[in-house]
């Protein structure tokens, strides 16, 4: 047990997986589901082997650092890996429902793919590796995104296209820097190197930028409303829940080992940008007629408080906005296949017309009220606790202004999830007709709002794992 | 052997049987006044007095303890109550007949309920061996005696009991905070107690013109008295018998059984007592004759017998040693009040019903009031119109001003179009580049100061 | 196994539970439902027994989880919550069986009760929270579970309501929020003890406090209503009668008060808190609003408005209690917390059924519905007196010893709040027994249903007769041991230094 | 200044070059065009910093990332272009436009 590569095989399954689903197009939704199990399976002995015996490094083909691929897996990774592993499950299962067998045919194996590049992205050691594990992961979202058919989508799939490639390239000269100035593209090995010098403040300006731009940090957030809108609904789910939060993975990684640059005017400023986020991405989902829409830009919002444990730079902030990660992937999934699930079953999805569908459909506004629970930070959630963590990071640092916007997005929040909430309480009475919508999608979208909340009552064992291999520096937790 | 087990044995029956006669006294027709309770007795308000008339029949004086009662209460017979007693209960028989006899027709439900209600809170108050005892009996006495004013009637009943309820509640916030200084004084609230404990506190003065005040009230002392001349005038029979007996006696019972009289020496305010008093008297013989109503004859009459009962507290505050000799006196003063009025107000409603003088009515048959009637009326409609109006007037002209600046949508506008702008491809890249280059700017500028 | 570790966290799960299958059950299952919110209340009442008798005997029950590290979700009763915990739980038995009688045949039942019983959950745990944190968690819980009940019905004017009572109190809830990380970012530490944790940090941090003292009361304040917080209240009165209950009496408002309590008593120590300087404003919010919410009542016609003004005005005395500082005034605050809560409850039950049977909505149509509803109107007679503050009643007993408080404590002033506010309740309720007791019926009801021969369904009928007895009881009965002043005066000689 | 930083320089000369076009250019494939010219000019400076030393073997690691790279590109490209297809087949005009879906 112990010596098995848990990892590896994370990343190996979904691309046997997507093989298997292109291979035979008629069989892609039962063969999906099998492989979403086994990386369930994998997600769950990988963390086991953490757990047990610390962060794990394996070298593929035996070459090692400076010149072969490494694969690393410690806390931060990990729990990457298992979010990513149970909203996985959860649209694999929903997406047996969703598509038709014409869609189901491509979504199957481009999902497959998505999930093996993310996978990859999480447990990849080096620097290079992160830039094609990241373009991978960008091909197939478009990919998907383009699924949808129709004006809006392929637009929204093409500009996002764009956009990504263009922070992949940014991203990807920011790589040749550093290689050039260090002579390695191990994360640990740059760590150890690292120097100040303008090549490498070169290359932090452009890997951040690029990264940025693609985790849509305000302003530059502009191509994720369409994009995520317009996609399908587990498609939504799974560009908002993780597909975003990788490049803020990266990010991540840089900022705490590769530029352990102390820069605290860039760290503040990062943290503005993510303030204006959450009060503009609030501010414009407020706005919203669609509930698509809405939530897209709820995601807009929700990355913003991502960044605000930047400036703070503590323990308890990483750990904060982490677990922030955690909740809002889950709860943000929740909410778009519950936003998918009424779409489906009313063929629209204007706000202001939502009394009819949502009295139809229980218990996907129940999965939306209480991924809105979480999104709001409302107790007991996940979202709760990040947002008392990334507070009392706030609070302790004396830098209370962050205090402010967090309460102000929260109650931002508050606003537009009762917004749609408010809809299910009409006057109508409920009638038995036959649903359109199949029973799994409505559970799938109902179990992980469920775990958004539950994530707010087992705080402990994911912070504990967080600590595993110290990804936030010696710090000690508290 | 026997006696040594005999004696204590006697005594616990005895103190059973004086718990239970003493509460059923208030508690009999406490229950009776249920309306489903009594629906197959005859003669509910007769039997409600029963308990009263066994306990009149009890020789000695009885008294218990009832710690768990409201903040622990008690309730007992003396030779000064056994009076009052005795007089309530030929009151509330006679008037019980009456509420049945003259139509033969039982009243109605909500006449009997109160009737009983009013009778737990007389016969309870003259029971109460404590102020706080005797303040929750004589408030339900005062509400249910109210109920027994209205009940039934048309207008004018209803607004003599308007008023009658307005003193009321200022008179029970009176004694009310009374209550609460002899509370901050001393713990046991016993009337002895309280009597001697707020005679020596620091300031008595200031009791002692609450209980004044609001028994006053309560008793329709002048000038205090608006409600009285209303209620003689509108009660029906039965219950003009009991204005004298009920309202008027408890509250001067409370008076004496409240104010530190013969504690205290308080020349000032006896003699300015003993001034009201005189006028009072002067009042209801100048304004009986004014107004030579025989159906308000017993209203002066109770008038300028209150008034002398104030000359008489007056000269217990100015002297003391006066009072102890002769205040005991006060209860037969009470007693007698009693009878005198009911015989009084019941004799003139038998000359009208028997005689018809209308003639007698004509001077005031227009209803207006003297002026000191009319004050208080003033009073609420100058409130009114200063305060109460203007406060929702303003909240509505404050709302009206938050709704105008939510029809402004400028910031919508705003909102909607920066979002555009920013979505533009051109601009957003731009924002990119800028992005890039302040990043590089900011690490450059912090390493190299750091 | 020892059950003393569990048994506060069963008390809220008695309920979670049932609510949480009620969601999924159909609507037709009248009969399971019933049983099954019957068997949770009791269940719940007879594990709160247990609960009474074990701290009497001084067991120590105790839930604690790992919320996070450093922060626990501690479940506790002790002497304050046992008083919250036995006043929700025993309304909310008499609620739901109200709440069966006046929901029969109307839709989304399955729903509400659902919601219902979620509400009394987190009420519960509001009240056995240990420490600030797990009290916030309840708290916000309560704020949720209590939104689609006000929208229940789905009209224009539910959903305005619920727009307002959400605006504010997740604002409310934010400030809650922010003064607690700001205070354990101090202490380190929330744990609710006797007379506060927070006394030794005054050195240096005394504005902190100040601040922290006025965030914390300011997001109570919401729930409790106290000016300028309070109109979400009135508003949210479009509600269905038990849900009013539920929000003026068992849960929501007492949620608010009792987390002052809380604050007060137990986080800052009233001591120190009275030497902040933090009390006399409180009280002064808490006197204001009393004339205010009273004289705003006065002028409603809406028969449940009034009551919700009323409610404004009462809650403040318990606000009141605790600000004076004095041991006296304390238990009055603590007493009130459990007499206006049975009082008020008796008075929406009994709006709820005019409502329901007759179509009475406005003070204006209730002349002589004394006549055609006698046992309701005798239950309302009791409830309004009680409010007024008239002998017998509970809200004598308050009112008494919120009275001697304020002259124990020197604040004189109060004497005349409490004057004025009675003259005022006597005032707003006062011409609702005249009208209903005396004047003649009119010849038809706006809208009126026949229950055979009694006035209106048992269900409707014994909730309010239950609980005005439980007035007077509460009224005579205050010495009695076990009494809820009882309490208040034992809870009074922990929080106050000997 | 060595011929290697020339290369460099031109490698990120052409970046910038691509950048400008990618913003200014509306058609799309002139964008897909300009992200390509970027790439070349990324993958030029890689090329470029792989001579460590003058006279010594260059490195082969960045080789190995150009190449990897060209394959990314490859493919990006391709999807790029068939999207571009799909686009203009559904609206008419290979652009993106700039109004909000509504």
């Amino acid at each position: 047990m112990a010596a098995i590569p848990w990892g590896v095989m994370a990343i190996l399954l979904p691309l046997a997986g997507a093989m298997a689903c292109f291979l035979s197009p008629r069989r892609a939704s039962p063969l999906g589901l099998i492989t979403a199990l086994g990386v369930v399976a994998c997600a769950a002995g990988l963390g086991w082997q953490v757990a047990e015996q610390g962060a794990q490094r394996y070298a593929i083909g035996g070459w090692g650092a400076p010149l072969g691929i490494d694969l690393y897996a410690d806390g931060l990774s990990l729990l990457m890996l298992m979010v990513t592993a149970v909203v996985g499950l959860g649209i694999s299962v929903y997406s047996s429902g969703y598509f038709n067998r014409e869609k189901a045919v491509n979504f199957w194996p481009l999902w497959m793919f998505l999930w093996s590049a993310l996978n990859a992205l999480f447990l990849s050691a080096d620097i290079f590796n992160l830039y094609v594990t990241l373009e991978l992961l960008g091909l197939a979202a478009v990919a998907l995104v383009a699924l949808a058919g129709g004006a809006d989508a392929l637009t929204g799939a093409m500009r996002y296209l764009l956009v990504s490639l263009l922070g992949s390239l940014a991203y990807l000269l920011g790589v040749a820097l550093l290689y050039h100035s260090f002579g390695c593209l191990d994360i640990a090995l740059l760590a150890e190197r690292m120097e100040p010098s303008p090549a490498v403040m070169a290359a932090m300006g452009l890997m951040s930028a690029g990264l940025l731009l693609k985790t849509a940090l305000f302003p530059l957030h502009f191509w994720l409303p369409p994009a995520h809108a317009s996609a399908p609904a587990p498609v939504s789910a799974l560009l908002s829940a993780l597909v975003v939060k990788a490049s803020f993975y990266i990010l991540l990684r840089l900022w705490l080992d590769v530029f352990p640059v102390t820069a605290a005017g860039l760290g503040q400023l990062l943290g503005l940008l993510g303030a204006a986020a959450v009060l503009w991405g609030g501010l414009q989902a407020l706005r919203q007629t669609r509930l698509k829409m809405l939530i897209a830009y709820s995601t807009v919002a929700q990355l913003g408080y991502l960044f605000l444990a930047f400036p703070l730079g503590s323990n308890v902030a990483w750990q904060g906005a982490l677990y922030l990660l955690l909740s809002h992937a889950l709860a943000k999934a929740a909410m778009f296949m519950a936003a998918g699930n009424i779409l489906c079953f009313g063929g629209h999805d204007r706000i202001a017309d939502l009394d009819r569908v949502a009295q139809r459909l229980p218990l996907s506004l129940a999965a939306f009220g209480l991924a809105g629970v979480s999104i709001m930070g409302l107790p007991p959630s996940g979202g709760f606790i990040a947002k008392w963590l990334l507070l009392e990071a706030a609070m302790r640092s004396g830098q209370w202004w962050w205090v402010i916007i967090l309460i102000l997005g929260g109650l931002l929040a508050a606003a537009y999830v009762f917004k749609v909430i408010g809809y299910a309480f009409t006057q109508a009475v409920m009638t038995h007709e036959a649903r359109a919508v199949p029973a799994t999608m409505e559970w799938a979208a109902l179990v992980l709002a469920l775990v958004a909340i539950l994530l707010g009552l087992v705080a402990p064992w994911p912070l504990a794992l967080m600590e595993i291999g110290l990804p936030f520096g010696g710090e000690a937790a508290g | 052997m026997g006696a040594f087990y005999h004696d204590p044995g006697i005594r616990a029956v005895n103190d059973v049987l004086s718990v239970i006669l003493l509460l059923s006294v208030p508690g009999l027709p406490l229950l009776l006044a249920f309306p489903a309770l009594r629906s197959r007795l005859s003669w509910p308000c007769h039997i409600a007095l029963l308990p009263a008339v066994v306990l009149l029949a009890v020789p000695e004086v009885v008294s218990i303890e009832v710690p768990w009662l409201l903040l622990g209460t008690g309730l007992g017979i003396d030779a000064a109550s056994r009076w009052l007693l005795a007089m309530s209960v030929v009151l509330w028989a006679a008037a019980a007949t009456l509420l049945h006899a003259p139509t033969g027709q039982p009243a109605d439900d909500c006449l009997t309920t109160c009737f009983l209600l009013t009778l737990v809170g007389s016969l309870g108050a003259i029971l109460a061996t404590d102020q706080v005892g005797f303040f929750a009996f004589s408030t339900l006495m005062g509400y249910g005696f109210y109920g027994l004013l209205v009940a039934g009637g048309d207008e004018a009943p209803r607004r003599a009991g308007r008023v009658y309820l307005g003193i009321l509640i200022l008179a029970d916030l009176a004694l009310f905070e009374a209550l609460l200084i002899a509370a901050e004084t001393i713990e046991d609230l016993g009337f002895e107690a309280v009597r001697h404990a707020v005679a020596r506190s620091p300031s008595p003065g200031l009791y002692l013109s609450m209980v004044l005040v609001g028994y006053a009230l309560k008793a329709g002392v002048w000038p205090l008295h608006f409600w009285l001349p209303l209620a003689f005038r509108s009660a029906r029979p039965a219950v003009a018998l009991l204005l004298g007996g009920v309202p008027i006696a408890i509250g001067l019972l409370g008076m004496v059984r409240w104010a530190p009289v013969g504690e205290i020496n308080f020349p000032d305010i006896g003699l300015i007592i003993q001034g009201l008093g005189l006028a009072a008297m002067l009042y209801a013989v100048l304004a009986g004759l004014e107004r030579a109503q025989l159906k308000l004859l017993p209203a002066y009459a109770a008038i300028l017998a209150t008034g002398l009962f104030a000359i008489a507290l007056g000269t217990g505050l100015a002297d003391p040693a006066a009072w102890n000799r002769y205040g005991d006196l006060a209860h037969v003063f009470i007693v007698s009040l009693g009878f005198g009025l009911a015989g009084l107000a019941t004799a003139i409603r038998w000359l009208e019903a028997r005689y018809h003088c209308p003639a007698m009515l004509a001077r005031q048959a227009d209803g207006s009031n003297p002026w000191f009637e009319r004050w208080p009326g003033a009073v609420v409609r100058w409130a009114a119109r200063m305060g109460f109006d203007t406060l929702p007037r303003l909240r509505a002209s404050w709302l009206a001003e938050v709704g105008r600046l939510r029809q402004v949508r400028a910031w919508k506008r705003m909102l909607d179009g920066s979002e555009r702008f920013l979505q533009r491809w051109t601009f957003a890249i731009t924002l990119f580049l800028l992005l890039g280059m302040v990043v590089v700017a900011f690490v450059g500028a912090s390493s190299w100061i750091g | 196994m020892n059950w003393d570790g569990w048994l506060p966290l069963l008390i809220v799960l008695s309920s979670l539970s049932v609510g949480l299958v009620i969601f999924f059950l159909p609507e037709e299952r009248v009969a399971t439902r019933t049983t099954l919110n019957l068997t949770g209340a009791v269940l719940k009442l007879v594990l709160v027994g247990v609960i009474i008798w074990g701290v009497v005997h001084r067991h120590h029950y105790e839930t604690r989880l790992p919320l996070l590290p450093g922060l626990d979700l501690v479940l506790r009763a002790d002497a304050e919550s046992v008083l919250f915990v036995t006043l929700s739980s025993g309304l909310w038995l008499v609620t739901t069986v109200y709440a069966i009688g006046y929901l029969e045949g109307s839709p989304h039942r399955s729903r509400f009760f659902g919601f219902f019983s979620l509400c009394v959950a987190a009420t519960v745990g509001v009240a056995l929270a240990g420490n600030l944190i797990t009290f916030l968690l309840f708290y916000e819980l309560l704020t949720l579970a209590t939104y689609p009940l006000i929208v229940h019905r789905g009209t224009d004017a539910a959903h305005q309501a619920g727009r307002a009572y959400l605006t504010y109190t997740i604002a409310g809830g934010a400030l809650l929020l922010v003064g607690t990380v700001w205070l354990y970012g101090i202490a380190g530490s929330l744990e609710f003890s006797y007379r506060g944790f927070v006394a030794e940090l005054a050195d240096g941090h005394r504005a902190a406090l100040i601040a922290i003292f006025a965030l914390l009361i300011a997001g109570l304040a919401v729930k409790a209503a106290l000016v300028p917080f309070h109109s979400w209240l009135p508003q949210a009165m479009v509600a269905p009668a038990p849900v009013s209950a539920l929000l003026h009496a068992v849960a929501v408002v007492k949620a608010g008060a009792f987390g002052i309590v809380r604050v007060v008593y137990d986080v800052y120590g009233i001591e120190f808190a009275a030497g902040l300087g933090v009390t006399l404003p409180l009280a002064t919010v808490a006197a204001v609003t009393i004339i205010y919410g009273s004289m705003r009542a006065l002028f409603q016609d809406d028969l449940k408005r009034r009551l919700a003004f009323s409610t404004v005005s009462q809650v403040s005395y318990i606000v009141l209690g605790i600000a004076l500082t004095g041991p006296i005034a304390t238990i009055g605050g603590l007493v009130h917390l459990v007499h206006q809560g049975v009082m008020k409850i008796t008075l929406f039950f009994c709006a709820g059924n005019l409502a329901e049977t007759l179509g009475i909505h406005k003070v204006s149509e209730m002349n002589g519905v004394g006549r055609r509803m006698p046992w309701t109107m005798a239950a309302f007679t009791i409830g309004a007196f009680g409010m007024i503050g008239a002998p017998p009643l509970a809200g004598f007993i308050s009112k008494w010893y919120l009275g001697l408080g304020a002259l124990d404590a020197g604040q004189g002033w109060v004497i005349f709040i409490l004057a004025g506010s009675s003259l005022l309740n006597a005032g707003y309720f006062l011409p609702i027994l005249y009208a209903a007791w005396f004047k003649a019926p009119p010849d038809t009801w706006p809208a009126e249903r026949s229950f055979g021969r009694r006035e209106t369904a048992w269900a409707l009928l014994a909730p309010p007769v239950v609980t005005a007895l439980l007035t007077l009881a509460l009224g005579l009965l205050a010495s009695a041991p076990f009494s809820p002043l009882q309490w208040a005066r034992s809870i009074t000689t922990l929080e106050y230094a000997p | 200044m060595s011929h290697v930083f020339l290369y460099a320089l031109v490698g990120t000369g052409l970046f910038t070059l691509g950048l400008y076009a990618l913003i200014v250019h509306t058609h799309l494939l002139r964008k897909i065009l300009a992200i390509n010219v970027m790439g070349s000019g990324v993958f030029l400076v890689l090329v470029a910093l792989a001579a460590r030393a003058r006279g010594a073997a260059p490195d082969p690691v960045p080789h190995a990332m150009v190449i990897t790279g060209i394959v990314v590109a490859v493919s990006a490209t391709a999807l790029a272009l068939a999207l571009m297809v799909r686009v203009r087949a559904e609206t008419g005009r290979a652009e993106l436009s700039e109004e909000r879906p509504e």
